[in-house]
This record gives structure tokens, C-alpha cells and sequence, in this order.
């Protein structure tokens, strides 16, 4: 096996310090590890002390509210968002697409169709499924076949004239194929369908460019993003901001209030309800900074490298492998091993991994497995962190079969 | 660029002899004093600005090709503010207006931190508001 | 004027920081500066290297897991929660109480009435109003009267046998006046009245006991706490788990999926969807953790010194106070002068409190004002800090008047 | 406290004498191969224990107040977890139950960190449905 060495794995002290206690980090599709420059920020917003923003017009407000504002716009740029009132901070994807599920809610009529595709997270399924319970709408699936395989090709043979939205990953986080769905997106707008683009995993290998998918919506998490955790972006297209009603409520996001009646403001602080989490947006602004200031083709073929040095080892030891995985990582089973076993005497062995179903319940139903085992990329990762994992896994085996 | 009026010269070396916010002060509340009000009649919710912490109103006229702006709000200090940013952009046309720096100026008159992103003050959402009026 | 020194308040490096740079920080009601402790908590989570919690089982894995569940244990003691079962991790109170009020919906029949104060934050007005429009419910509101004033010994007359909710606050963020609510909470508990404490203000000033209040659920936030901004609390009494159906669904609250249908799981995972934050969630308790370490009456005292301090000073100055403040807070005007004009003249002299309507609309209409200047303190402030604050409000009101 | 039993001295013997994981391990799979499985038929949504990462059936009897319980999954260390709780607890009373520190018997076997509050491999909801299945 070739010797790759990270050139950014030194900035990350948690991998230093993953590394020191004999844990190997090969999980980062579920959370990645941060670069000290996140960390830097963090601190340093609340090191010189902190305000709340939007509300009083004192200095440290001022000062808050223009770094908010600030982190904003470094994310649209970031997306290739055209304005940073396309905007949104939320909690992560699964706030913002339950923040759709609820804002789009009075774009549907009973009967109208929600097209998903088989493979995606619980998060970009049951907010879908939950409001087509509410408002009695039909919830179609692009069928993934037992090889894990979807054609996306041809995902537009489903759409029909009740089709009102599609919600998709470019990546999944199970399967680990890239798909390029911009001619989907494509003729989705020219039926007027509602595009959703879950961007949990594909924003972390591709840096997203909103105006060229040309989505309505996209969703993203910075804690995968080696930013901080609990905060996570959801991009609205400038021209689908009216069809949004607001979803929570509460102190600055209203232009007036009464007793019994509101008014709440547009994009994006009219989603923005209540004291947000700024010093997560700020850090996470940081860290898309730091991203930005990489070598963009450097990241990607390093990333790649690893995938392909996993990709071998698992074929050469006949795993069998979930779908038909090109980017960042990849699920797979050893024959006649239940996933749980592998993963628990590869966890014996500090290689941190998971097993299980990855909040893919339904796919893991349709593929007839009872899960498996991720090993997932970052750009931080080396060879040896393959290594030790093929390792650990030739171990593991020894034992269970 | 538009280029400045001679009120908004005057205006201009005005606020650059204030060497203090005290002064700044002052002369903004002097400012405010001078701006006409707009009556209790015409303060309807069509003339309301949304966004501002105190209530701005606005009546937005255009005669001959040039905007006749007037601005009013019950906060002195913001009125001062109004009143200042009317110098610049009173009488102009609405293409000059949106060639207008207007963070430009109010950093030369030493109040660019009265533009901040904040909502508090109103001043950003009065701007927008006659930028979106005039599209 | 009595030197009051805050013994806390050199653990505060935000305070120092904005003392170097001339600002004196008096709008803690807003959001408060943070605790060495707190920053320490927050790094060293992030630097150990993190993890997802509940999901992977490896090492890493494990330790965010304890972490992030002794952070809900500790917090169950903070409040002095039977269980820390009760306890959700929010992004603060604005979420807390927008999830109870989606949360709590299968409650109510049109008609129902759900009764609040007149001093409510919007974050405890708004989420219930727009319950009661869209299921038909009346918005009862318990009259403040032009003085600020509220009859809580009377407020259960405003009871009736449609009265399914009473949602209110302790200690409003504008009036300062703080309630012993727990008459009011015990007869609406004989009268099978859901209750909801919005303790946002509360928390800060004095430790809650869930239990002695006795109240179905209670939020507060973070950020007012000393803690990290973008997490928060809800108690959720242990018999009234049941009324509670979920609201946002994802990843990992669920017990079982399939495309067509979801089970959640119980409290608090049910309501805890996508990855939180998790590093927020162990600094804050590492916060009360060390909120627990104080000399409690010790804290309690100096604020009410210089409480004291704080309305001498004003009625003094014939000042128009707001209401009948007792705790933490002032809001006042000075006679004929527009309080933006006061903020703004205070803010250009460092100091750092806010005016306008504070997040209470409907209250600054009920008390015909068109907002007021606040002064809020914490346990970390000094009377020195009053005396700037009133150097710069005499020339303000010399320069105004 | 109940006192254990002399099967359960025998495992926790047998445990002990373990000086690695590797060992650990196969012995817990020895454990889940001994354990008696629940027939297909018997794996019914009512036996399935909830908040499990991979399903765990649970049957359970009270036989002249003692407890008799059967345990099964498809995952091979998870059944041997299953097994050497089974061994702590199988055939002591309801009553007893609730004094038997899980926690200690699996710190003794070496195993503590299977009982992390992570839902993953779902030990403690195994143990947490029997109490209250009980209760
Ligand atoms: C594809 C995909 N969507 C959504 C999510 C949910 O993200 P979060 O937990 O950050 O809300 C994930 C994370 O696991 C994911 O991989
Ligand atoms: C009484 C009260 N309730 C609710 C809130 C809202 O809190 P947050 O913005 O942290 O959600 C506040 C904060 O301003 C408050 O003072």
C-alpha cells in the first residue's frame, strides 16, 4: 500500500489526540474532526466578550451582529449563493428539513405527490412522511434495487402532474455514489416541482454551488463539515422565498405583534426564531474559511487516493460492499458476519467505525441486509489509518469466522 | 457616483468640525429639529417602515424625474440621522440614487456606525425601503 | 455610592475584554458573558477529538455519549428534575416553548383557551397565538395594568372550565418583578390546567426547583446563563410525557421506520432529532456545574445590592421606572425623551444596555410607551459599573434635555 | 443485594481469567452459542425489545415467583452480552431483580464499557425492558 500522509492532518488536534489514546477516526461521515482554526474562533468570539444580535444598538451588539452577518455571507459565498438573504442558520440538516416540511406545508392539496429517493437519511424522509400524514399527500420512492442502485437517469419517468416536490441526496450516506442531479433538478423546475437538496454528506466532498445545481432548497451540516456542531445552513432560492410561511416564533423575528396577531419578517430572519447559536456560526463561518483557503484539487485527489487504497483492501479480503461506492466512503458486510460483531471487535481494537442501519432503516429493509459496517474519508485521514484498519478487520475476522 | 449637492458640502464640513460624539450629538438633534414632520393624518401604515426598532414613516413622491423624499420618525437622534441622509439623496433622480454610496456617506460624516446590520436603528431598513419603493 | 465588588468577576475574561476596550457590559438580560470554566469545557470537548452520540458504539463514541448524557443528568439536578428523563436538550427557550406548542397540540379543542400574562416575552406569547389560530383556540390574556402591574394572586379567578393551558414567566425581561408562582401553578394543576414556566430570566436569578413549583414544563436558555448561546432546557414533568407527540423527526429518534410509517422513541430522544450540540450541551453543564459551586445567598446578595444601588440612582434622577421592579433588572425613561435617543447617547459612551421594546410588543402598547431603556446586572458586574452607567446618563440626558 | 449464584461465580471466574479482549471475546461468543435461540415463530413484534441497534427478542416467565427469561439476537457478541446477563439473573425473584447491581456484575466481567448509555447495542434496553416488564 502506497504511503499517503495528510498535509492538514496536523492541524486537527483531535485527530492528534484520537491518535495518542490508539482510537483510529474513520467515522467522520456521522461528525468530523476540527481544524484549530475553528477552534481559534470559538474561543476568540468568546474570549472578547459576547452580545446578542439584532437587538440593541451598543457597540459589542453592533460588533456581534456584523460577525453574524459576516459568517452569513461568507456562507452564501461559500454555496455560490447569490444573496446572503438566501440564508438560513439552522441546528443542522435535520432542523432545516423539518423547517421545510413545516414551511412549505400549505403548498400541497390532498393527493399531491412527494418524490424521495429509496436510499435517503431518516432526516430527508420522515419530515416528508410526516406532512404527507398531515395533509393526506402520497409519499413516492425512486425504488434503489438490491445492488444498492438507482437510476437517476431516468428518476424523472416518476415525476407526474400531482408531483409537487422532490428531495434528494447527491451522496449518500450509506452508499457513498455520487450523483449528478443536475439534469433532474433541471426537469423538476421545468414542472414546477419543489427541488430539496440534502447536502448532509455530498457538501463535504464537493464544495456545493447552489446557482449551478439550481435547487430550490439545500440543506447542509457544518459539524460534518469540520465546523462546530449544532448549527448547519439551509439555502433558499431567491425566487421560492415566498413560498414559505414561517415556522417558529418568538422575540426579533416579527416586524409587529399584537396580543393576537403577527406579522413575521422575510428571509432570513423571519426563520431565525429566538437568540441564535452565534458563536457556531461564526466559528463555522471560520471553518468554510479555512476550507476555502485549501487546495481544492489537493483535498479531492488525497480524499480519493484513500478511497481507492479502501476500496482494494476490502475487495481483495472479498467483502461485500453496499452499492457501487466512488466517494468517501464505504458500507459493507463481511460474509456470513453480522455487522454488529465486526463493528464491536473493531471498536476492541480503537478502530472507530460504525455499524448498524445509519438512519437508513428502509434501504437497509429494501437491500435485505441487517446492516453494516461504514468506514468513511476525510481529508485529514492517512494510509496508516487505513492500515490499522485492515488490520484490526483481518483480526476481527480471525475471531468470528 | 452622484455628485454631492451644495447642501450636502455644507453638511459635510459641518459634521467633519465635530471632533467629538458630544458635538456629533448636537448637531444631529439640530438636524433632526429642521426636518418638516409628517402629520398624524398621513402616519398610516402604508407610510410605515417595517424593520425599524422606533416607528420611521415615509412619504416618497417623485416631480419631475427627482425624488421628493420626507422622512419622520419620534426618536430625535434618528430624525438627525434621516434628516442627513435626506441632504444626500433629496431632489436627485431615482438612476442617481442608486449610484448613491450612501456607507460612503456616512462614514465621511463620521456616523458609519449608525449603518451597522443591526435592525436597531432603522437606518438600513429606511434605505432599503426607498430603494425597493423606486425599483 | 458603596464600592460593591463582584468576586466572580475576574473569572469573566469577556468582562476584562470589554473593560480594555471601554465598554461596560449592563444588558445580561440579553445575553451574558461566559465563565473561564465554560470556555475550558467547550475546548477541551472539541480538542479530545468528538464523536457522534448514540449512534456509533466505538470508544470515542462512547465518552461523547456519557459526556453529553452526565450533561443532561447534571442539568436534571440543576433544576431538580425527578429524572433526567425530563430533560430535552433545546436550542434555547424560543425553541423550547415553539416545541411545546406543536408538541402539546393534540391537547386542545377549538374553543379551548389557553391563558398567559400581559408582560409575556414574545418568545411565550407568539408559538401559543399561532397555536390558537390554527386550531380555533382563544388567546386569554391576564391584564397588565398601566403601572406594570399584575394581579397574580387573582390571576386563577381568569380560569374556566375551557382553560386546558397557562403558559407565563416568573420574572419578566422587562418588568423585573419577580412572582412566586407556585399558588397560581398548584390550582391550575387541581384544575387539570397544563402549565408552562418560561424561567428565561428566572433561571439566572435564582436556581429552580421543578419540583417545588410543580409545574408541567419549564424552559429557559443557555446563553442568559453563563453558558454557550444555541442551547437550551425543557423539563417536561414526568406524568405528562404521554400528552407530548413528537414534533421534528430524524436520524436517531425514532425506534422504527419504514417509508411509509415512523415510531418515535420516548423523552427526551424522541424530541432530540438530528446530531445536537453536543459540545454546547457539556459546556453548559460544565457552566452549572460551576453556577453549583458558588455561594448561592452570596450571588443572590450582591445582585441585590446593586439592584439597590441601581434604583436609588434612578428614582433619584427622577427617572420613570417601569413597573415594580424587585430583581436583576430596570426599565425606565427619562421624562421627555424618546428612549432610542437615551440608548443611543449611552451607547456612544460604552455603555452597553439596550432600549426599545425588549421582545414585548404587546406590553409597550398596553403600557402606551414607545419602549424603554433597560439596565440588566449579573453576578459578575460591579457598582463601578453603575457609576459609569450614570456618569453617561447625566450627560446624555444634559446633551437631550 | 442478591448473592450470586454458583453458575455465576463460574463465569465470573472464567472472565477473570481473561487477560485480553481476544479472549474476552471468544469467550462471549462461546456464551451466545450456548444460549438457547427463539424460534422464528416466537420472534413476534411483542417480544422485540425496542432501542436496540440490532433486534433483540425477549420471552419472559415468572415460575413460582422466580424469573425465567430467554433472550436471543442475531448479532453473536450481543447474545453472548445476553447470555452472561441471563446468568446473573436467570431464576431469581422479581424482588431480588431490583437489587441486582448490573452495572458491577458487567465491571467485574470486564465488560462496563458494553453498558455505555449509547443506545447502540442495546444492552440497556434489554435490561431496562425486563424492569419493566416487572414493574
Ligand atoms: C445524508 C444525510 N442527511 C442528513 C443527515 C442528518 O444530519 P444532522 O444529524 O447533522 O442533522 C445526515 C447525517 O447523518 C446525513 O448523512
Ligand atoms: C422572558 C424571556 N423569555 C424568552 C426569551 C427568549 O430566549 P431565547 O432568545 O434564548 O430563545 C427571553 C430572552 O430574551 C426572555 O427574556
Amino acid at each position: 500500500m502506497q504511503q499517503l500522509h495528510s498535509p492538514w492532518r496536523h492541524l486537527f488536534p483531535g485527530i492528534q489526540q484520537l491518535n495518542d489514546t490508539g482510537q483510529v477516526w474513520l467515522d467522520s461521515a456521522a461528525t468530523a474532526q476540527k481544524p484549530q482554526a475553528m477552534l481559534d474562533a470559538l474561543l476568540q468570539y468568546y474570549q472578547q466578550g459576547v452580545a446578542n444580535v439584532h437587538r440593541a444598538q451598543h457597540q459589542p451588539g453592533e460588533r456581534a451582529t456584523l460577525a453574524f452577518e459576516q459568517a452569513r455571507q461568507l456562507a452564501a459565498h461559500w454555496l455560490n449563493a447569490s444573496n446572503s438573504d438566501c440564508i438560513i442558520f439552522t441546528k443542522g440538516t435535520t432542523e432545516g428539513l423539518n423547517l421545510l416540511s413545516h414551511a412549505l406545508a400549505g403548498q400541497f392539496n390532498a393527493g399531491d405527490e412527494i418524490l424521495l429517493s429509496g436510499y435517503e437519511h431518516h432526516a430527508n424522509l420522515l419530515p416528508w412522511q410526516q406532512l404527507a400524514q398531515r395533509q393526506q399527500l402520497q409519499l413516492k420512492i425512486l425504488p434503489v434495487d438490491n445492488n444498492g442502485t438507482i437510476e437517476i437517469a431516468h428518476a424523472a419517468d416518476y415525476f407526474n402532474s400531482r408531483t409537487r416536490l422532490l428531495a434528494i441526496s447527491p451522496l449518500s450516506n450509506v452508499l457513498g455514489q455520487l450523483h449528478s442531479l443536475q439534469p433532474l433538478l433541471a426537469q423538476a423546475r421545468a414542472q414546477s416541482i419543489i427541488t430539496v437538496v440534502d447536502g448532509a454528506q455530498y457538501a463535504v466532498h464537493r464544495q456545493p454551488d447552489v446557482q449551478q445545481l439550481d435547487c430550490d432548497f439545500f440543506v447542509c451540516s457544518s459539524h460534518k463539515l469540520y465546523g462546530p456542531d449544532g448549527v448547519g445552513l439551509l439555502y433558499a432560492h431567491p425566487e421560492q422565498h415566498a413560498l414559505m410561511q414561517p415556522w417558529q416564533w418568538g422575540g426579533e423575528m416579527i416586524e409587529h405583534c399584537t396580543y393576537q396577531s403577527a406579522q413575521a419578517r422575510a428571509l432570513p430572519l423571519g426563520f431565525e426564531a429566538g437568540t441564535p447559536g452565534i458563536a457556531n456560526a461564526i466559528a463555522f463561518a471560520a471553518t468554510l474559511e479555512w476550507l476555502l483557503s485549501l487546495d481544492k484539487a489537493a483535498v479531492q485527489a488525497h480524499e480519493q487516493a484513500l478511497f481507492t487504497q479502501l476500496k482494494q483492501g476490502l475487495t481483495e479480503r472479498n467483502m461485500q460492499i453496499v452499492g457501487q461506492p466512488d466517494t468517501a466512503l464505504i458500507s459493507f458486510n463481511a460474509p456470513e458476519v453480522h455487522p454488529a460483531d465486526l463493528a464491536h471487535l473493531l471498536s476492541e481494537q480503537g478502530i472507530a467505525v460504525r455499524g448498524g442501519q445509519h438512519c437508513a432503516m428502509p434501504l437497509f429493509q429494501q437491500l435485505g441486509l441487517p446492516g453494516a459496517v461504514r468506514v468513511s474519508l476525510a481529508l485529514y485521514n492517512d494510509s496508516s489509518d487505513l492500515q490499522a484498519f485492515f488490520q484490526a478487520l483481518d483480526k476481527a475476522l480471525e475471531i468470528l469466522t | 457616483m452622484s455628485l454631492l449637492s451644495p447642501a450636502a458640502h455644507n453638511t459635510l464640513s459641518e459634521f467633519q468640525g465635530c471632533h467629538s460624539w458630544e458635538n456629533r450629538a448636537r448637531l444631529l438633534l439640530k438636524y433632526g429639529q429642521q426636518l418638516a414632520s409628517i402629520t398624524h393624518e398621513q402616519r398610516q401604515q402604508d407610510n410605515l417602515i417595517r424593520g425599524c426598532e422606533s416607528p420611521v414613516w415615509c412619504l416618497l413622491q417623485q416631480q419631475d424625474g427627482t425624488l421628493q423624499i420626507q422622512l419622520d420618525t419620534d426618536a430625535r437622534l434618528l430624525k438627525g440621522l434621516l434628516a442627513v441622509l435626506l441632504v444626500r439623496i433629496q431632489g436627485i433622480t431615482a438612476a442617481d440614487l442608486a449610484q448613491v454610496d450612501i456607507n460612503d456617506w456616512f462614514t465621511q460624516l463620521g456616523l458609519s456606525r449608525q449603518l451597522s446590520p443591526s435592525r436597531s436603528n432603522g437606518l438600513n431598513a429606511v434605505i432599503q425601503h426607498i430603494r425597493t419603493q423606486l425599483a
